[in-house]
Parts: C-alpha cells; structure tokens; sequence
C-alpha cells in the first residue's frame, strides 16, 4: 500500500533502558504496566464512591434527583463525551507510532490529545459558568438556588460537582504529565530509552476518558424523564 | 442493676425476657468458645514442653498436610457457630417488629440530653418511667447528631439519627430502676447525657402520670399546632385548595405519582410535613409548602400522634381520596 | 550440593567492608542524606520502622493519660473536650500511624525482596515517595495535635465531624487521606513485586507464608484504601465548602457516611490482622524446627480473608437503623469470614506438635499471640451475632474485642517479628533475658488492662464515656493499674534493643538456624541482598525430620 | 503515516466508532426518556467501558493476571453497590 504522507522520518530503534533492579526488559515492561493497572483499580474505587453516592441519592430521592438532572447542561456533556473518545483515539495513535518508531507522528498525535483534553476542559469551564449563571454552584452560596424548595436536589448537584470536579483534576494533571511527556519525547534518541512510558500514560488516559464514559449516563442520562 | 449498689457487680441484672435470653445466648456461645480454644491452649502448652527441644520424644512420620483434617476443623466449628447466628438472629427478628397493643412513648435526643413525651403529654428529661409488663414502643429520632439510647439492663439499644424515625420496643416485668445511656459518640458532655429508667407496677404508672404535669394529651397538643400552622385550612375540607383529606391516612398504602404505593408511617408523615416534594402522591398537584425548620421535633411528634388520632387504617366512610 | 546447603553450613562474619566482601547496606554509606534520599528498600523499611515507632509512643501516651482519667468515676482529671481528644488522637495516631503500617511497612519492606530473592522491591522510587507521602500525613496530624486536638472520635462520624464539631476536623482529615496514598503505593509496589520479581525457581507455593500474607494486605490495601479517601474528601468538603453531601438538613442521610467508612475501615481491621498471622507463620515453625502444618490451607485462608472481608462492613452498623435484610446478610457473612481466620490457630497448634520447640522472646510473643487473638477472633463472633451486639454494640467490649486483636495481635506479633528478625535488621543479637521478661510484663499488663473491659462492656458502659457510673469504677481502675505494667512491658525492648545495636553479641548469618531466604544472607545483608542472585529449589519451612537440633 | 502505522491504527478506529455509535445511541434514550431507559442506558455505557477496556487499553492481549487486575476493580466496586443497596432498598 503506497505510504498516505511520505514526509515522515524513518523508524527510529525502540527500546528502554534497564533499570538495576530488574533482569529483563520484558520484566520492566510487564512490571510497569502491572504497576500501572493496580494504580487504576484506585481511581475506580475513588469514582465508585461518588457514584455510590449518586445512586443511593437515586434511590432516597427520585423526584428531586430527576429534577436535579434536568438542570445539568445536557448538550456539553455530550459534546465532552465525544471530545474523550476521540482524545482517547488518538492517544492509541501516539502509542502505534511509539511503537513503531515515527517521533514526529507520536508527538503530534499527543500535542492532538492534550488539545482535545483542552476542549474538554474549556467546555467543562463553560458548564460550569452557565451552571453558575443558573444559580447552581454549591457553595458560592450568596446566590439564590435554582431549585430553593427542593433542598435533596440540592444534594445532587453537589454531588455533581463533586464527580465533576474529582474528573476535572485528573485531566488537568493527566495533560499536565501529557505536556512534559511530549517535550521529553521529542528530544532525539528518546524511544530507544523510555518507549513505554507513552504506553503508561496511555493506560492512564483511556482510563480518564473510561471513567467519564461510566460519569456522564449516571448523572447525566438516567431517568431524565 | 440498682445503682451503687455492691462495688464489684460482674453480671448485669435483666429486667426482661429478651434480655434473659440475651444473657443464655451469651452463655451458651461462651460455652462453645471455651469447648472449641480450650483444647487448643493446653495442647501448646503440653506440646511446648513435651516436645522441648533437646528432650527425647517421639517425632518421628510427622506428616505436614491431612485434608480431611483441615476442611473438617474449620467446617465443623463454622456449622456449630451457626446455631448462634440463627439464635441470635430469631431475636433480632422478634426485636424489629413491635406488637401493636404497645404504649407509644416517643424520645427526641438533643445534644445531651433525652426528651420523654408520653401519649398523655406528660414528659420527661432524662428519665424514663415504663410500665411492667406491657409492651412499650419507643420511636425516636435526633435533633442534631447521631446519638443512641441504651437500656443496658433489657439488652437493647438503638440510634436516634437526624433525618427519620427509629424506633425499639420491649417488654419489660422486672420492677426497679436502671441506668439509661447515650452510647453514640456525640461530643463534649456524652457522657452526661443519660438517666435512670424505672420499672414500675402498672397502677404505680397510672398513678406516677395522674401526678405529673401535662400540658394536655399529645393528641390535643397535635390538634392545636394543626390549626395553629394552618394545616387545617386545607386539609379540614371546606377551604379553596383541594388537598387530601388526612381521616384514615395511617397505615394504609398510599398511592404514588411514579407509581407504587408507600404504607403511610410516622416517617411518611414526618417527611411529608418538612419535604412535600419527596414521593408525591397520585392524582393531587404538589401545592403543600414546607414547614422545614418552622416545626420542631417535639412539635412534630404532638402533630404525627394528631393524625394518626384520625381514625387508624380502618376505612371510615366518607374518606374523601 | 545446592546454594541452600552450601550457605547454611557457613557463617560469614557480617561485612564491614573486610576484604572481598561488599559492605552491608548499614555501613554503606553514613550521611543523613544516603538515608533520607535512599532507594534501597532495607533503608525505606528502617526510616519506616523509626516513624512508626515514634507514633507508637505518640499514641501510647494518649492511651496512658486515658486510662489516668478513667480511674475517677467523676472524670475530675481531664475536662470532657480534653478526654474527647485524647480518644481520638489515640485512634487515629495508632490506627493509620502505628498499625496499619506497622508490618507492612517496616518487615515488608525490609524483608519481601530478600524472601523472593530479589535484589530490590518493582519501583524503588516509588517506594522513597510512599515514605515521603507518609512523613506528609503525619505532619497534617501533628498539626492537628499542636493547635489544639480533633474531637469527633477516629471514625469521624458525618453530622457530628461536618457541622458540629468545633475542632481541627480537616487537618485531621487531611493527615489520614494523605496517609493513604503511601499505603495505596506500598501494596501497588508489593503485589507487581511478588507478581514479576521472584527469583527463578520460587514458584508461589515456595513462598513462605509472609508473602502470602503481604500480597493479601496489598490487595486489601489497593481495594479499600481508595473508599476512605473520597469518603473523608467528601467531609472535607462538606465541613471546608458546605458542598452537603451526607447533611441532614438537606435531607442527606449520614448513614452513607458509615458505609462508606466502614467499607474501608473493616478490610482495615484485615490489613492490621494478616501480617500479624504471616509473622507468626513464620516464627511458630522457625522455633518448633518443622514444617508448618497445612501451608497450602493458610496460603488459600490468606487470600480468603482479603476478599471475604469486604462482604461483612455491616457488622458496624446492626443498632444505626440498618434494614432488617441486610443485618441477617451481613451478620452471617461475618460468620463466614470469622472462620478461616480463627482456624488458622489450629493450624499453629499442629506446627509445635511433635516439633523441638525453644522458648525464645520471638516464641513467646508467637504463643502470646495464638492465645490472645483465639480471645479476640472469637468476640468478634459475639459481636456479629445480632442480639448479642444489640446489647454490647459501642460498649467497652467492643473496646475489648479490638485491642485483643490489635494489641493482643497485631502489636504482640510485630514485637516478636522485631526480636526474631532483629539479627538480620542490624547484625546485633537482642539480650535474651531482658526479651523473655519484656514478654512476661506485656502479657500479664495487656490482660489486666483489657479482660476486665470485656466484663465493663457486658456490665453496660459505654464507649468514649468522660464519667460513668460509680459502680464501675473498680473495674476501671484493674484496667487502669494493668495499663502500667504493660507501659512497663513496652518500655523494656526500647531500651534494650537499641542498647544491643552497639553492645549486643555479633549476629551470624542464622542465629535460630531457620529456613528462608533472608537467613541465606549474611546480617546484615548487603546492598543487592544477596552476592550471587539465588535459585530455589527447596520448598518452604523444609525442616528435615531429626530427633533433636544439632 | 507509514502502511503499518496504518495497519496498527485499525482497532483504535473502529473502536473509536463503535463508541461514538453507542454514545448515540445512549444520548437518544436520554432525550426520549421512556421509565425502563435507565437499565438500557447502562447497558449501553458497560458495553463502552469494555470495548475501551478491552481494545483501547488492549487488555485482551495481556496476561492473564493483568486482566483479573484490570476486571476486579469492577467486581468490588459492584461488591460495595450490592451490600449497600441491600441496605437502601429493603429499608
């Protein structure tokens, strides 16, 4: 199949560099991505408590959770999630060309991922202030509450935020390490030392975008009606 | 247990059946216990000197593994524990369903102290006198944080949480006085917060609530808040607003606008009075406001006995829906 | 003749640097700084081992003064803000400070590599950075300490810790949230260790027992950990932002709270208790000379516990208004996690039968333990029995039932890890005498302090309680008279062991002659644990069959 | 953008589009919201969360202790839903 772009530099050797506690390389390699999978059984555990919230606030109190629901901005939401999943994309983009060896397409496949994280934050922002106008943040509480009789909505929507914001932190770090990541990636001779610590991060950016996949139906979506 | 009573007490007086049988449980499962360690502190102590090392003793085909021996010692013991947990369990059963001739006394828990109301009115801070023999309901609920009141000497004991009603019943036959304790961690004076509970012979009761003072029967006091917040206005009928009339509303299954029913309890009532929004009820448009923070627990206990006054689940004819 | 053989049969001098031999890893390097920067996971193990010790004295203090005020019945001593603190502080400081992790940390850490065959723990670095994350925490609790103490009792129940409380609550939260990234980190590194870095010919069922017992708490640590960092980051910002979330006010139900809570905090109970087993697993055969009986059983019964225990939170929650449905579930799924681990005695008891047992300190904290953690496992069957815990529920029982496990257990089982592993730590060996009477002081101490709070609890007192009825007080005061003999006990291997460090008798390399992988090097072992990386070929405890030691 | 990049990047796309159609089809049940949507909504979310898990995170292809690694913490987050909700729902 002729080559779409042929501009692209050669395949650079890639390989990393063995640390001394290890013996093989295999061994690091596998150690690393089990390492990072245990960090991720974490990460859930700290969102399953937040959902557990939401569901058990489900359960207390339908009706006003339902009109909780209504109040969230449905559409950037959506959009958001869009935004994650293709982030997500080509994050699995930087990581074939780590693999392969072309350094230009996998930093600008990650410069692509940290700019769609950027979106995501940028439209998480603008949720937030539409949120504000509405009179729904919890604790700039000199303006009066959207839903004032309903006081276990209320508990919803800092529940809301709460999920949101936890979400919102972990993309701000996770773009933070992208940027450094990709300034160090760039320098040459990089992926014949550390290749698999795009795979990591990898790991760990699928997983932001898994967790606002399993966030977005349960506040957003279930029984708006 | 009267008291200051002797200096070394080692077992708790009961004061009622459940708490006899309470008292069996405990020593039956003792007895298991010891049955099941007892052997197995002697063995190591034998063992321990027996096989010391240097002594000359038969050790020889010491074998390391014996399957049956292993799933038999922790099957058997599991199996015979379970007896307790189905004993246990049977009580904890009997405890979580009240007999429905009981008195309803009510206790509202305020940080650090108790407040007793009786169906009379008459109420108490602190103490708490109940008749003997008769089975007594005490629904409970807080005023601030989680507190819990412990009757040590009938074995029970039940938290009283900020946002709806718990509640613990017994039946106590052994006249006496006994302690009364707060035994949730609720701040500075937790250890104040407690009294005396007082057995008392059914005619010394009557008697006891002739003298105390009432300000009128709960009932009474729950009719005056009623018209007083104005609940009369639209539930008495007659007035502008349609709203559902309360005669017979206790006990029976109410119908839901997300469908379902929900059986109409003191916390049913409660909720409804400071959060009308929660489970709205078909065929009515939610048009009641909420009187969060304008009734307080006392006052609410006073305006549920007031409807549940109006007429239990019996259907009384005339019951407008 | 294989490695084993080859290296038990000869007693290197420990190395100071003598010619051809690499120095060990105490007498590497000197400066503050080769410790504090160190990635070496025996420096990590001993940096662990002095914070620790330094909170168990924090706590141990609270834990006096409590028991000071409790001989009066008025509670004249301390005022009830006063006592409130103390209690908390005491269970805060010696829950996440000293308890969880004591074992882990300090053992695990030091000996988990050297067990595998490993020359390091998967990510060293990671591992400095768990240290580094623990010194954090505690420097959040010291705040709270300093300015002036947190009231709302270790377990920070929701109204009482976000609205009415009115002292340093979030610092509080703080220290123990931060506290719990280093444990998330050191069950992270032990599980990818123990997966990817045992050295060749250590299948699992080679491992010896503390393994196992450290890959169960790393599962529970990387399961439940996480659970009660929202839950108080929930606290925080429901008390810090008023963002309610457990408020009754807002209709909130703090009972949420408790599940979150209690869903961490008993697998927490099992991250305190099955280290304590693996130390013993490891010191009942060393000292019987034989095979631990039924090691594949305790291997299973370890992994067990880890995931059985997060079936059973409910046993916390029986009298707080919890449905009916859901107390009978919980109550006999407790009675189905109680049995593997009460049974794990029978299996110690089957070690020493025909074994050749020698008395030493770490044999004796071992039979301390059996005993007094049967008396604590089987309470805890008590307190899972519904109409049982109705009466005893937050009474001195419970007080009872804990520190049998904790102190009785837990804490008794790191005292004899320290004395049987202390040759390895430092190459000194511990002045047995003084051992065996620390050992003596400590049980008699722990059990006139804590049996007669079995009979308190029955008797109806409460939990936390400033005052209490007059009629208890001479119960209180036996427990209170007990508490100094155990201070005594506590105080006497402080002073001896670090005495040892510089006059204590020249370790060999296998001072009880125990099988293992840590007693195949030197002691103190060197940098890289081992001079040449070793190769299993032995199964664990193989004790050969002989009439009597050599 | 050399053939085997091409070839690598097959998966990822697909993946990529098969969540975009499932986040559809959720974002329609959400609008016309009939009273059973929510378990079809769930549905469709945990079919998304394993195609990422398993493609994108390309789980499939690791051993097999990594992915008891990366399933478990599903099962005990559905450990502490379960036993809770017990409590909640049969209050």
């Amino acid at each position: 199949m002729r080559p779409v772009l042929s501009y692209v530099a050669a395949a650079l050797p890639v390989d990393i560099a063995l640390e001394e506690q290890f013996t093989t390389k295999a061994q690091q390699r596998h150690a690393a991505k089990f390492g990072m999978w245990c960090w991720l059984i974490t990460e859930l555990l700290l969102f399953g408590g937040l959902l557990l919230v939401a569901t058990v606030l489900r359960v207390l109190h339908p009706a006003s959770v339902s009109a909780a629901a209504t109040h969230l901005k449905f559409w950037i939401g959506a959009s958001n999630t869009v935004v994650l999943i293709c982030s997500s994309l080509t994050m699995s983009g930087a990581i074939n060309a780590s693999r392969l060896g072309l350094q230009t397409l996998m930093v600008r496949c990650m410069l692509a991922t940290g700019g769609l994280g950027s979106v995501f934050l940028l439209l998480k922002a603008y949720e937030y202030y539409r949120d504000y106008q509405e009179h729904m943040v919890p604790f700039l509480d000199w303006r009066p509450y959207a839903l004032p009789h309903d006081h276990a909505s209320r508990l919803f929507i800092n529940d809301y935020f709460a999920a949101t914001g936890l979400h919102g932190v972990h993309l701000i770090t996770g773009i933070a390490i992208l940027l450094v990541l990709t300034r160090q990636a760039s320098r040459a001779g990089y992926l014949s030392l550390h290749q698999n610590r795009i795979e990591i991060f990898g790991l760990y950016w699928h997983f932001i975008d898994l967790v606002w996949i399993i966030v977005f139906p349960t506040l957003y979506l279930v029984n708006r009606g | 247990m009267k008291p200051d009573q002797q200096a070394l007490a080692l077992w708790p007086t009961s004061a009622s059946l459940n708490a006899a049988e309470t008292d069996h449980l405990v020593f039956g499962f003792t007895a298991l216990t010891l049955l099941l360690t007892v052997p197995i502190f002697i063995a190591i102590t034998v063992f321990a000197i027996w096989f010391r090392d240097g002594r000359i003793a038969h050790r020889s085909y010491r074998e390391n593994r014996n399957r049956l021996l292993e799933v038999s010692w922790m099957l058997i013991p599991f199996l015979l524990t379970l007896v307790f947990f189905y004993w246990g369990a049977r009580m904890f059963d009997t405890q979580k369903h009240a007999p429905g001739d009981a008195i309803h006394i009510s206790a509202i828990a305020k940080q650090w102290m108790w407040k007793f109301q009786h169906p009379g009115g008459q109420a108490e801070i602190n103490d708490l006198h109940v008749p003997a023999g008769q089975p007594v309901v005490i629904t409970m609920i807080s005023q601030d944080v989680i507190h819990a009141l412990f009757l040590p000497a009938l074995r029970i004991q039940m938290e009283t949480l900020p946002d709806r009603y718990t509640e613990l019943w017994f039946k106590a036959d052994r006249p006496g006085t006994y302690r009364l304790y707060c035994s949730e961690y609720c701040g500075t004076d937790h250890s104040e917060m407690g009294g005396y509970l007082t057995i008392m012979q059914p005619a010394a009761y009557q008697r006891w609530l002739e003298r105390s003072s009432t300000p009128g029967s709960l009932v009474a006091q729950g009719r005056a808040a009623f018209s007083a917040h104005g609940c009369s206005g639209c539930h008495d009928g007659g007035g502008m607003v349609r709203a559902p009339s309360l005669a017979g509303l206790f006990g029976s299954p109410v119908p839901l606008a997300s469908g379902g029913t929900l059986v109409a309890d003191d916390g049913y009532i409660r909720d409804k009075i400071l959060d009308p929004g929660r489970n709205q009820i078909a065929g009515y448009r939610q048009l009641m406001p909420s009187f969060k923070g304008a009734i307080d627990e006392g006052e609410m206990i006073a305006l549920v006995s007031y409807v549940k006054s109006l007429g239990s689940a019996a259907p009384s004819e005339g019951a407008t829906p | 003749m294989s490695l084993s053989e080859s290296l038990l049969h000869r007693d290197p001098a420990p190395g100071r640097g003598t010619i051809g031999r690499p120095p060990d890893y105490l007498h590497d390097e000197h400066t503050l700084r080769s410790w504090f920067f160190s990635i070496d996971h025996k420096r990590i193990g001993i940096l662990y081992l002095l914070s620790i010790t330094f909170f168990f004295v924090l706590g141990s203090i609270a834990a006096g003064l409590i028991r000071l005020s409790l001989v009066v019945p008025n509670g004249a001593i301390f005022s009830n803000d006063t006592y409130n603190k103390l209690f908390t502080i005491h269970g805060v400081v010696m829950v996440w400070f000293f308890l969880i992790p004591s074992i882990p940390t300090t053992f695990g850490n030091f000996l988990l590599p050297i067990m595998i065959g490993a020359r390091d723990v998967a990510f060293p670095r990671l591992n400095r950075l768990s240290w580094y994350i623990f010194v954090c925490g505690a420097l959040f609790t010291l705040f709270t300490i300093v300015v002036g103490g947190v009231d709302t009792g270790w377990t920070f129940y929701a109204p009482f810790s976000t609205t009415f409380s009115n002292t340093w609550v979030i610092p509080a939260l703080l220290g123990v949230i931060v506290v719990g990234f280093s444990s998330i980190l050191t069950g992270l590194n032990f599980v990818v260790t123990l997966h990817t870095m045992r050295a060749p010919g250590m299948t699992w069922f080679r491992l010896p027992i503390f393994c196992w017992t450290m890959y169960a708490t790393s599962l529970i640590f990387l399961l439940a950990t996480p659970v009660i960092t929202i839950a108080l980051l929930l606290l925080v910002l429901e008390r810090a932002f008023g963002i309610g979330i457990f408020d009754p006010a807002l209709g909130g139900d703090p009972v949420l709270f408790e599940h979150l809570f209690w869903f961490y905090s008993h697998p927490a109970v099992y991250i305190m208790v099955l280290p304590g087993m693996g130390v013993i697993s490891e010191i009942v055969p060393a000292f019987a000379q034989k095979k631990l009986f039924g090691y594949r059983f305790v291997a299973y019964a370890s992994l067990g516990l880890a995931s059985l225990t997060f079936f059973v939170w409910g046993h916390h929650m029986f009298v707080n208004g919890q449905s009916e449905v859901a107390s009978l579930s919980f109550s006999l799924l407790s009675f189905a996690v109680a049995v593997p681990s009460a049974v794990k005695v029978y299996n110690w008891t089957a070690t020493i039968y025909k074994g050749s047992i020698k008395l030493d300190t770490p044999m004796l904290y071992a039979m301390g333990y059996i005993g007094l953690f049967v008396l604590g496992g089987l309470t805890g069957l008590f307190l899972a029995t519904l109409a049982i815990d109705e009466h005893v529920h937050d009474t001195y029982f419970v007080v009872a039932h804990f520190h049998y496990i904790m102190v009785g257990g837990t804490a008794l089982a790191f005292l004899g890890g320290l004395h049987y592993w202390w040759p390895k730590f430092t190459g000194r060996m511990y002045p047995e005498g003084w051992g065996r009477v620390s050992a003596f002081f400590i049980f008699i101490g722990f059990n006139t302090t804590f049996f007669p709070q079995f009979l308190l609890g029955y008797l109806g007192m409460p939990r936390r309680y400033h005052t209490y009825p007059p009629e208890f007080q001479l119960l209180n005061i036996l427990s209170s008279a007990g508490s100094l003999i155990l201070a005594l006990g506590y105080i006497f291997p402080m002073i001896y062991l670090v005495w040892s460090l510089r006059y204590g008798k020249r370790a060999p390399a296998n001072p009880w002659h125990a099988r293992g992988l840590e007693w195949m090097t030197t002691s103190p072992p060197p940098k890289h644990n081992f001079e040449t990386p070793p190769t299993v070929d032995f199964e664990p405890y193989d004790y050969r069959d002989r009439e009597s030691r050599v | 953008m050399t053939p085997d990049f091409v070839r690598s990047m097959r998966v990822p796309v697909l993946v990529c589009a098969a969540l975009l159609g499932l986040l559809g089809g959720n974002l329609l049940l959400g609008q016309f919201a009939f009273p059973g949507a929510g378990y079809f909504e769930a549905a469709l979310s945990g079919v998304m969360v394993l195609l990422l898990l398993f493609f994108s995170m390309e789980l499939i292809r690791e051993p097999p202790v990594i992915r008891f690694f990366g399933v478990a913490g599903f099962l005990w987050v559905a450990i502490m839903f379960v036993m809770t909700l017990t409590d909640y729902l049969t209050r």
